[in-house]
């Protein structure tokens, strides 16, 4: 059946991926956390070490999933601050673009990074 | 011509009713409450839309008003009524033996009774006094009086009438012998104004004789206090009154998620504050477990105490006074454009506004007949949009 | 009819006045402080690690300070924010999906005590070594 | 009359008058021990300032018209008893709702909180529900808000007013409320809920609906569940909201 209100502007899915991303975030960090700071003795890896650990393919994808999780959340809470304050529509809507521009940026600046680390 | 301006002093059900009937009527209308709307006697009632069965032996004067007024309310507010009907239980043997004179008044007054099995109502009611001897059900009702408040000035609003509340009435203007305006006092802002009229509404309730002697005539009305009694839980789905002569704390009225239970009665001199005697409250307590016998074991959610404008010469009993409302067109008593409308009860609002309305139109020589009886209200929360 | 309204950006902080309120309101203050903290270390995080693309000498260095205790002590700092962010942020998931709504002062405490027990845990890690 | 045990209290009220700075006032008045608090501004009014304003009406928490705060926390006077709020010594401090323009005094215009009630079109009557509690063990524990229960048929046809006396507390003490003007608020989000509950017919579920799904509703809720804390008629918004929201999600994964 055809959703009466789908053409309707929606907030479900904001709320959804911050919901979403913050459950991958409570498993991804865990494993990020471990990864980094308990297994690496002294709690932190000294650069030979970093390069080879983001040498491994499945860590890799994890810590790239990691850094585009991160950044949606913490945008999305940013921006549900930032709708706290009443702002007109427009202002609103110029804010989520902006933000969503911050987190590409965020994204490809890690892996540019990565990138940079691995070779 | 130009179109006679009319102050209404009250915005308690009367002055709310009367701003609906006069703005209908095509009149301008200016209503000075000094608080809240519903701030006084009309906020504080019980709550009950009455079908008259408690006046159909001692005042069928009233009973009639009552039972006409409650199925015209049915149809200009029906949103704003719980419509549950209501039992006249008897407990004793004077009870049952009040039961006959009783089916003969409301029979008299038009309001359809019926002497209903007692299974059958405490079917209805599983907290009612399991030792009821006989139930009659009439058509009772609850309504809301703050919201039955807001929504006729919400409709008088619609029609032009002016409300002004936190506005006191501090004195008349007046040319020889009629009154010809107010001096108002905003309690908002402290300032002091006055305000022309063609014609003074006085529907001040119990205050009604305060507002009379600034113009400087009387109303013979006696400030009646009663205290009432909300508990923190509703008991009843249909409001309960004690099969027999009006007396203290026979009905429980339900409504919303509390029972109501009232009332008392005693004169009091000065309706601004009025201190609930603890004997009262016991009182209500001790008859309302005779209706329903958990009323002493649920929490109190509430008591309060409010005076009712009853029109008695004084000394009387206020028992006997009778519950129904006056006009007083205070030209007789020499001073033109003041009309006082006192007594009478929230369910008979409307009727004392159709009243006061032809009495008021015929002054101003205002031919348009009154529209209140068929016109539905427009919704209570527009009043604050 | 002039009214008092108070301006925008003194309400703005009305949220962080937790006095006088209940559970619920200590949760949403706490959830958003430590999100704001978080927002604001990831960015400081970002920023150190481009110390990798400088090269090894620039990392090693830093690796060798962080190492210090009062560097630790900011970890932990860090770490109890994740924690309580993360975990009431479940409570705010379930109650959003209609899970527990009637139950949501009992789940904040339990999440929270969880939170304090694993804090403790991975302190004594920390400084353990 | 007979004697009854009266109280000293100080009473510190919020005073604000149109062109004057706000300020606190603090009165003395007498008031029996079994008072409330709606007692003691009655006394204030009637023997200490007749320019204090407030806003009243029914007295037993029906009308909704009274609510305020009482020493920060949002309150119906009239069933607060003096004697559970105020600590013997320091002065009872009563204060104006938050979020609302303060027109005077205590005054506060609510018609911020109207419009959204107007929105959700919820009607304050509703048919066929249990208006008592099942037993007296329930009398204590459900307070003003019975279980639902199976009527039998003869009670079915019973009807009663909404629980939620459109008192605008949970306005006042949710956050959200506090910064965003656009925001539907507690109240709205739950009038918008029962309403919802009462129609089955799509277009008017599509609006309700849509009115909860936009940027400023449901999903504007922090889950700081004040609402619900301060709630004197036990109507539950934020539970209400959670369901608003549980359906919205529903329904979104249902479309695809």
């Amino acid at each position: 059946m055809e959703n009466p209100f789908a053409q309707e502007p929606k907030a479900t899915s904001a709320w959804l991926w911050q919901v979403f991303t913050g459950v991958g975030l409570v498993i991804l960090l865990g494993l990020h956390f471990i990864a980094n700071h308990f297994i690496a003795k002294g709690g932190l890896r000294n650069f030979a070490d970093v390069v080879a650990y983001l040498r491994n393919p499945i860590i890799l994808v994890l810590e790239l999933m990691f850094l585009v999780f991160v950044t949606t959340h913490a945008l999305l809470g940013v921006r549900a601050i930032l709708l706290d304050l009443g702002f007109s529509e427009r202002t609103e809507n110029r804010l989520s673009r902006v933000l969503g521009g911050v987190g590409v940026l965020t994204v490809s600046y890690g892996l540019w990074l990565t990138w940079v680390i691995i070779h | 011509m130009l179109i006679p301006h009319v102050i209404i002093v009250g915005a308690g059900s009367t002055g709310a009713a009367t701003a609906h009937d006069l703005a209908l009527r095509g009149l301008r209308v200016t209503v000075i409450e000094r608080g809240e709307v519903a701030s006084g006697t009309t906020g504080r009632n019980h709550c009950l839309l009455h079908a008259g069965g408690r006046y159909c032996v001692t005042d069928r004067e009233s009973a009639i008003e009552c039972i006409d007024e409650n199925m015209i309310l049915r149809k200009i507010m029906p949103d704003l009524l719980e419509l549950n009907d209501g039992l006249f239980v008897a407990l004793t043997e004077a009870d049952l033996a009040f039961k006959e004179r009783f089916l003969e008044g409301c029979a008299a007054c038009h309001i359809p009774a019926h002497d209903i099995p007692v299974k059958h109502a405490l079917a209805m009611e599983p907290f009612l006094n399991p030792g009821t001897l006989a139930a009659v059900q009439v058509p009772d009702g609850v309504f809301e009086p703050f919201r039955f408040c807001l929504a006729f000035l919400a409709t008088a609003r619609l029609h032009g009438a002016v409300v002004r509340r936190y506005t006191e009435v501090t004195d008349f203007l007046s040319s020889g012998k009629s009154v010809t305006g107010a001096k108002l006092k905003d309690r908002r802002t402290g300032k002091s104004e006055t305000l022309g009229a063609d014609l003074v509404v006085n529907a001040a309730g119990p205050w009604a004789g305060e507002i009379a002697a600034m113009a400087g005539v009387s109303v013979p009305e006696v400030p009646t206090a009663g205290v009432m009694v909300a508990l923190d839980c509703r008991l009843n789905n249909m409001v309960l009154n004690r099969l027999n002569k009006p007396s203290d704390g026979d009905i429980v009225v339900p409504q919303r998620a509390t029972s109501v239970i009232g009332t008392t009665s005693w004169t009091v001199k000065d309706p601004d504050l009025i201190s609930i005697p603890p004997e009262h409250v016991e009182r209500m307590i001790s008859q309302g477990e005779q209706l329903l016998p958990l009323v002493r074991k649920v929490p109190m959610r509430a008591k309060m105490a409010v005076a009712r404008p009853l029109i008695a010469r004084r000394g009387e009993d206020a028992r006997q006074v009778s519950r129904t409302f006056e006009c007083f067109d205070h030209a007789a008593d020499g001073m033109n454009g003041f009309v006082t409308i006192a007594g009478g009860k929230t369910t008979t609002a409307r009727a004392m506004a159709e009243r006061v309305a032809d009495i008021v139109c015929n002054k101003l020589g205002i031919g348009t007949a009154c529209r209140t009886r068929e016109l539905p209200l427009a919704s209570y929360r527009l009043f604050y949009q | 009819m002039a009214t008092l309204n108070y301006p925008k950006i003194r309400r703005a902080g009305r949220w962080i006045d937790v006095r006088r309120r209940k559970l619920g309101m200590w949760a949403y203050a706490l959830n958003r402080i430590t999100g704001i903290g978080l927002v604001v270390y990831l960015y400081l995080h970002l920023g150190v690690l481009s110390l990798l693309a400088r090269g090894q000498s620039s990392w090693d260095s830093f690796v060798s300070l962080a190492r210090s205790p009062y560097y630790l002590a900011l970890d932990v700092l860090l770490l109890a924010g994740i924690l309580i962010h993360g975990l009431n942020g479940l409570r705010v998931a379930l109650t959003g999906f209609g899970i527990g709504v009637s139950a949501q002062k009992a789940l904040f405490g339990i999440l929270m005590l969880v939170a304090a027990v694993a804090l403790v845990a991975a302190a004594l890690k920390i400084f353990g070594g | 009359m007979t004697s009854m045990k009266m109280l000293e209290v100080p009473v510190q009220i919020f005073r604000y008058k149109e062109g004057e700075p706000p300020h606190y006032d603090t009165y003395t008045v007498q008031v029996s021990e079994t008072a409330h608090v709606i007692d003691a501004m009655d006394a204030v009014w009637a023997m200490h300032d007749r320019s204090f304003t407030f806003r009243r009406a029914c007295h037993h928490s029906s009308c909704g018209s009274c609510s305020l705060r009482i020493n920060g926390v949002e309150k119906l006077p009239c069933i607060t008893r003096v004697t559970d709020v105020w600590d013997g010594h320091a002065p009872l401090r009563l204060d104006p709702l938050r979020n609302f323009p303060i027109v005077s005094d205590l005054v506060v215009d609510v018609s911020a909180f109207f419009q959204r009630m107007s929105a959700s079109g919820m009607a304050i009557t509703r048919d066929a529900e249990p208006s008592l509690p099942l037993s007296v063990d329930d009398l204590a524990v459900t307070g003003v808000s019975p279980k639902p229960v199976e009527l039998p048929e003869n009670l079915s046809r019973f009807n009663r007013f909404e629980n939620c006396i459109e008192c605008a507390i949970c306005m006042s003490a949710c956050p959200t409320m506090a910064t965003d003007d656009k925001f539907l608020g507690p109240a709205g989000l739950a009038a918008i809920y029962r309403a919802r509950q009462k129609t089955d017919n799509p277009h008017e579920v599509a609006h309700l609906l849509g009115m909860a799904d936009g940027e400023h509703g449901v999903w504007r809720c922090h889950s700081a569940f004040e609402c619900t804390a301060a709630c004197p008629q036990a109507v539950d918004p934020a539970g209400k909201i959670m369901a608003l929201r549980r359906e919205l999600i529903g329904r979104r994964f249902k479309k695809r």
